[in-house]
């Protein structure tokens, strides 16, 4: 039999572990290299590209109609928000003036998805830390986002359904009694999250303390989204640089101080609620008008650069496009929130246990297509 | 002092754990609150809206007839390639050759379902159908024509 | 009458009645094993079935319901996969290690049956120690896991392995005292007697604070002990992808499967004989009448009862709390449950020398 | 934010970083300050911008490398968490031999995205900790994102 020497140890008898590409809690392929003192990390190192599928080159050859389904698949939890941050760019490379319903519209289902990716997220964190069941109740309640974003959007995860000028079909007739009913069923369901989860003492125990990021250091990280905002960092789009119609909306931009990953647990809890009160003054005033801005069939963007920035539910997406004029983009990059709050693993999981490591990345709420693009 | 916080926290430990027991032991209590679809079983129940984008497909009319001119508007706005559009010139009652199309080839493999060419279409020649059980054997079998056999565009359509 | 009282002793009877002394004893080994094996399968069948079924209400599912009615020999087609699987041996494992693990745990979860009262006369083994006997052969199950983590040669089941040998050897100890409360109310080791001493109600309610405490902690204990959510600490599938038992396949990996559940039924069987009287029905003092109308219930049934009812609590547990980090675990038994147990236990001892139990 | 106040945000910060840069050039954008920096003068100027009171620029949000053809065009975002403004810095790489100094020492993000553009344009980021191919594999030839990058395994040309 081999000894432990030749199996992967350092000098110091440090035992190295790929924790991934394949694994439960990595959710996706994302490839951890640790080294382990015991159970204590010592150094976290990412492998990415498993899944890099370049799309900032194929977007290169897309036409700026086109361009933009393929953002779905970068952050598929927050796919309309991508696809709302690339129409966006190109709205102002073009000046087109998008109508108020439309701007309604995606406001609404850009909160919908945030919901729908923070359902997500919070069952995927039970399971992390070790909890089955709330995995379940939150598909319970991701399913009727789901069906709502079927009915008028036509899919149920990628949806593609903004354009450049608006969006691609007029709401669904089902639409507003759909939301209405979600939000009521929603609100009961969501005090039961907090029964089963937040208030667990054992719970409590995995986040509290674990994981911390102090302000600075998320900072310097280029941590955006609830990661930063756990960290006390003012870093919200919707109310920093306010686009759309969320600067005539109240709600509040949550912020935590406590670095940690219960405070970056409670922010998007928080921001649950935050989103629920958003749509709630939304649905029911939804102007009426055209849903989309009269465009040409070809577009052109002037030559130029042109960035815009968008709120995801994992933090700031920026779509940068630099334009030659012609049909198509003559580079893309795509800002996306989760390679930059990756970066900060490292420094954040040092020093705590494997279990916390788990706890840790899914604080972060990961999403490898995102990272990887 | 020390003694006071270490029995409360004990107390309030066990607190939290009964309550989610509580919650967990309601929904084994309460089977109405089940949400499983059994799938394959309830396929007469299964309604998807009628906007579900499933694959494109070419609508025909009684007499055989469809809307599509061949343009290539659709091929051109697919970002996959998914379509290729091969036309033929058809001769017009005048004696005038026309562009017609001759067969509609599309690609389901290749097909992501963004509705852009039912958006890029000028005529609504096609649109999206409900149908999602695409699996097949061989992967050949995905490449489809549109265009029945035998079918003509429609008179008037431009 | 579904009572088993008296089967036995006639088998017994007839049995050396027929033969010599020494082929009837041996007889008697044969047929034990047999039934310990069948029992064994049924079991492993019936509680992971309970388990699927348990987990699949309490997450809004239906759970198994292809196979049979309502998916009742799902377990049973798995078991049947499982068979006909491969089992793999890694190439840089250790073979003989490797193979011979599932085996000690699954010898260790078999010895720890055998003093188990399923009804009323009706035990394998009633020896004077019986209760010792236990908390003795559930922990050689810990080696079966330590060979399984190391003879994998994979990092992921060593780490397993380890944190399953710190864990077992910790909760022993809160597992033990809180055993001994009872001991120490009933002045015996032997299942029998502790059961016996029953007969005008059970610890729980004649042993009142003392006896409730140490319930909960015999409950928490014997819950890290088997390994069970949220002290699953060695397979923790979300840290560890399996723990000790990444490695293994088909009826190995069964095997451990079948361990596992077989523990939790043993743990729940000793806790019911311990707290709830074992086959004992439930008897209030002197209320004759009350207590005769009670033993109706055949004491087979009283048993099953009170067993399921504890593995259901266990895995109630197992699906509503998310699982301890490793050095919380170990902060759990020596800062809270093992001082707690042992003031309970100086409780006890004074409540027992007062006579202030009923 | 409107776009007047933009506009004396952006002139502002002109003028204070023309105090501490007196040769700062300036590049006309539509939208944002673009500051033009050599790469040589690069390390002190990031030491300026992110340590001078009043600009305190703390958080890169973005950097990425454009290739020209004829030369690499390093781009920088910048914002100031701080006092909210925004900046832009480019640099003018050259083509055959791109190499600037990292700034990851100063914004700790900027090492993951300096080894990103490394990884897809070959910059060579001069006493970078970890220059390491970070989405592809060690043995990958080429650097994918240029624009003279020809791989005909991977690309399908449509």
């Amino acid at each position: 039999m081999k000894n432990v020497e030749e199996i992967g140890t350092t000098e110091q008898g440090e035992l190295i572990i790929n924790v991934g590409p394949q694994h439960p809690s990595t959710h996706g392929v994302l490839h951890l290299v640790i080294t382990l003192d015991g159970e204590t990390i010592r150094n976290v190192e990412p492998h990415l590209g498993y899944i890099h599928r370049s799309i900032e080159k194929m977007c290169e050859s897309l036409s700026y109609r086109q361009f933009i389904y393929v953002t779905s698949r970068m952050d598929y939890l927050s796919s309309h928000i991508n696809n709302h941050g690339c129409a966006m760019c190109v709205e102002k490379g073009l000046q087109i003036e998008v109508p108020p319903r439309a701007k309604v519209i995606r406001v609404l289902m850009d909160e919908l998805t945030r919901l729908a990716s923070h359902q997500l997220w919070w069952g995927a964190l039970a399971m992390d830390v070790g909890a089955l069941t709330p995995f379940f109740h939150a598909f319970r309640e991701r399913e009727m986002i789901n069906s709502i974003m079927e009915e008028t959007c036509g899919a149920r995860l990628t949806m593609n359904y903004m354009v450049p000028g608006g969006v691609m079909i007029d709401l669904h007739p089902n639409f507003q009694p759909g939301v209405k009913e979600f939000i009521t069923h929603f609100k009961s369901k969501i005090d039961e999250y907090d029964e089963l989860v937040t208030d667990n003492v054992i719970f409590q125990n995995r986040m509290k303390g674990v994981g911390t990021l102090s302000k600075e250091d998320a900072i310097s990280y280029g941590c955006t989204g609830p990661t930063a905002r756990g960290s006390g960092v003012r870093c919200d789009v919707r109310k920093l640089f306010p686009y759309e119609v969320y600067a005539g909306l109240r709600f509040d931009e949550i912020i935590e101080t406590g670095g940690d990953c219960f405070a970056r647990y409670m922010v998007r809890m928080k921001e649950m609620r935050q989103s629920l009160s958003i749509i709630e003054q939304l649905i029911d005033n939804i102007p009426e008008g055209d849903f989309q801005a009269k465009t040409k069939a070809v577009l052109k963007l002037p030559k130029g650069e042109f960035y815009t920035k968008i709120e995801t539910a994992r933090g700031e997406f920026g779509v940068y496009i630099i334009s030659e004029g012609g049909m198509t983009p003559y580079r893309i990059k795509f800002r996306s929130p989760g390679f930059s709050n990756l970066s900060a693993l490292n420094h954040m999981a040092r020093g705590y246990k494997i279990g916390d490591l788990v706890a840790i990345m899914g604080s972060l709420d990961l999403v490898i297509p995102d990272i990887d693009r | 002092m020390f003694l006071k916080k270490y029995i409360s926290d004990i107390f309030n430990a066990v607190g939290s754990l009964l309550k989610g027991m509580r919650l967990t032991g309601f929904y084994f209590t309460h089977h109405k609150e089940i949400i499983t679809q059994q799938y394959p079983d309830n396929r007469e129940q299964l309604n998807l809206p009628e906007r579900f984008r499933g694959e494109v497909v070419m609508l025909h009319d009684e007499n055989n007839e469809h809307a599509c001119t061949g343009c290539t508007a659709c091929e051109l706005a697919c970002p996959n390639a998914t379509i290729k559009i091969i036309t033929k010139f058809d001769v017009t009652p005048e004696g005038k050759k026309k562009k017609a199309l001759d067969t509609f080839v599309y690609h389901l493999e290749l097909c992501t379902m963004c509705n852009l060419c039912v958006e890029a279409c000028p005529t609504d020649a096609i649109k999206m159908a409900q149908t999602f059980e695409h699996s097949v054997y061989d992967r050949s079998q995905l490449t489809k024509k549109l265009n029945r056999p035998g079918s003509k565009i429609r008179e008037g359509v431009e | 009458m579904l009572s088993l009282e008296g089967i036995t002793d006639s088998i017994h009877n007839w049995l050396n009645h027929a033969l010599n002394p020494t082929l009837a004893m041996l007889s008697e080994f044969v047929m034990v094993g047999l039934c310990v094996i069948t029992l064994f399968a049924m079991l492993g069948l019936v509680l992971i079935m309970m388990e699927r079924k348990v987990s699949a209400y309490m997450q809004v599912r239906i759970g198994p319901n292809r196979v049979g009615p309502g998916g009742m020999f799902q377990t049973l087609a798995d078991t049947l996969k499982l068979v006909v699987k491969e089992g793999l041996t890694p190439d840089g494992a250790d073979h003989f290690l490797f193979n011979l693990a599932p085996f000690v745990v699954l010898s260790a979860s078999m010895l720890a049956l055998a003093p188990v009262a399923f009804a009323k006369g009706f035990q394998v083994w009633d020896l004077p120690i019986g209760i010792l006997y236990v908390s003795a052969i559930s922990s050689v199950s810990v080696i079966g896991i330590l060979m399984a983590g190391w003879a994998s040669n994979n990092k992921y089941s060593l780490l397993g392995a380890m944190r399953s040998g710190a864990q077992i050897v910790s909760y022993e100890l809160s597992a033990g005292l809180s055993v001994l409360t009872i001991v120490i109310l009933t002045g015996s080791l032997r299942i029998s007697d502790i059961i016996q001493a029953q007969q005008d109600g059970w610890w729980i309610f004649k042993g009142h604070i003392p006896a409730i405490i140490a319930f909960v902690i015999f409950l928490i204990a014997v819950t890290a002990e088997t390994n069970r959510a949220p002290f699953d600490m060695a397979e923790a599938e979300s840290e560890l992808t399996a723990g000790f038992h990444t490695e293994y396949s088909g009826m190995k990996f069964a095997l451990f499967f079948l361990a596992e559940y077989v523990n939790i039924f043993i743990v729940c069987a000793i806790g019911a004989a311990l707290f709830f009287g074992g086959w004992m029905p439930f008897h209030i003092g002197h209320w004759e009448s009350f207590n005769h109308i009670m033993d109706f219930i055949p004491s087979s049934i009283w048993f099953t009862g009170k067993t399921f009812a504890l593995i259901f609590v266990i895995m109630w547990f197992r699906w509503t709390f998310p699982r301890l980090r490793i050095d919380q675990l170990l902060n759990l038994e020596w800062k809270y449950l093992l001082p707690i147990s042992m003031a309970n236990l100086l409780l006890t001892t004074f409540v027992a020398i007062k006579g202030w139990y009923f | 934010m409107a776009d007047e106040e933009m506009n004396a945000k952006g002139e502002g910060l002109k003028v204070k970083i023309g105090e501490w840069l007196p040769l700062a050039q300036w590049e006309e954008g539509p939208e944002w300050t673009t500051l033009l920096v050599e790469p040589a003068s690069w390390p002190e100027a990031a030491k300026l911008l992110r340590f001078t009171p009043g600009l305190d620029f703390d958080f890169l949000f973005c950097l990425t490398c454009i290739d020209w053809k004829t030369h690499f065009t390093m781009v920088y975002h910048f914002r100031s968490t701080l006092h909210g403004h925004e900046l832009v810095v480019k640099s003018k790489l050259d083509h055959n031999q791109p190499a600037i100094e990292t700034v990851s020492r100063i914004w700790r993000t900027a090492e993951f995205h300096e080894r990103e553009a490394y990884d897809l344009f070959g910059v060579n980021f001069l006493h970078h900790p970890d220059l390491r191919r970070l989405f592809l594999t060690d043995e990958w030839v080429g650097y994918p994102l240029r624009k003279d990058y020809e791989d005909p395994v991977n690309m399908i040309k449509l």
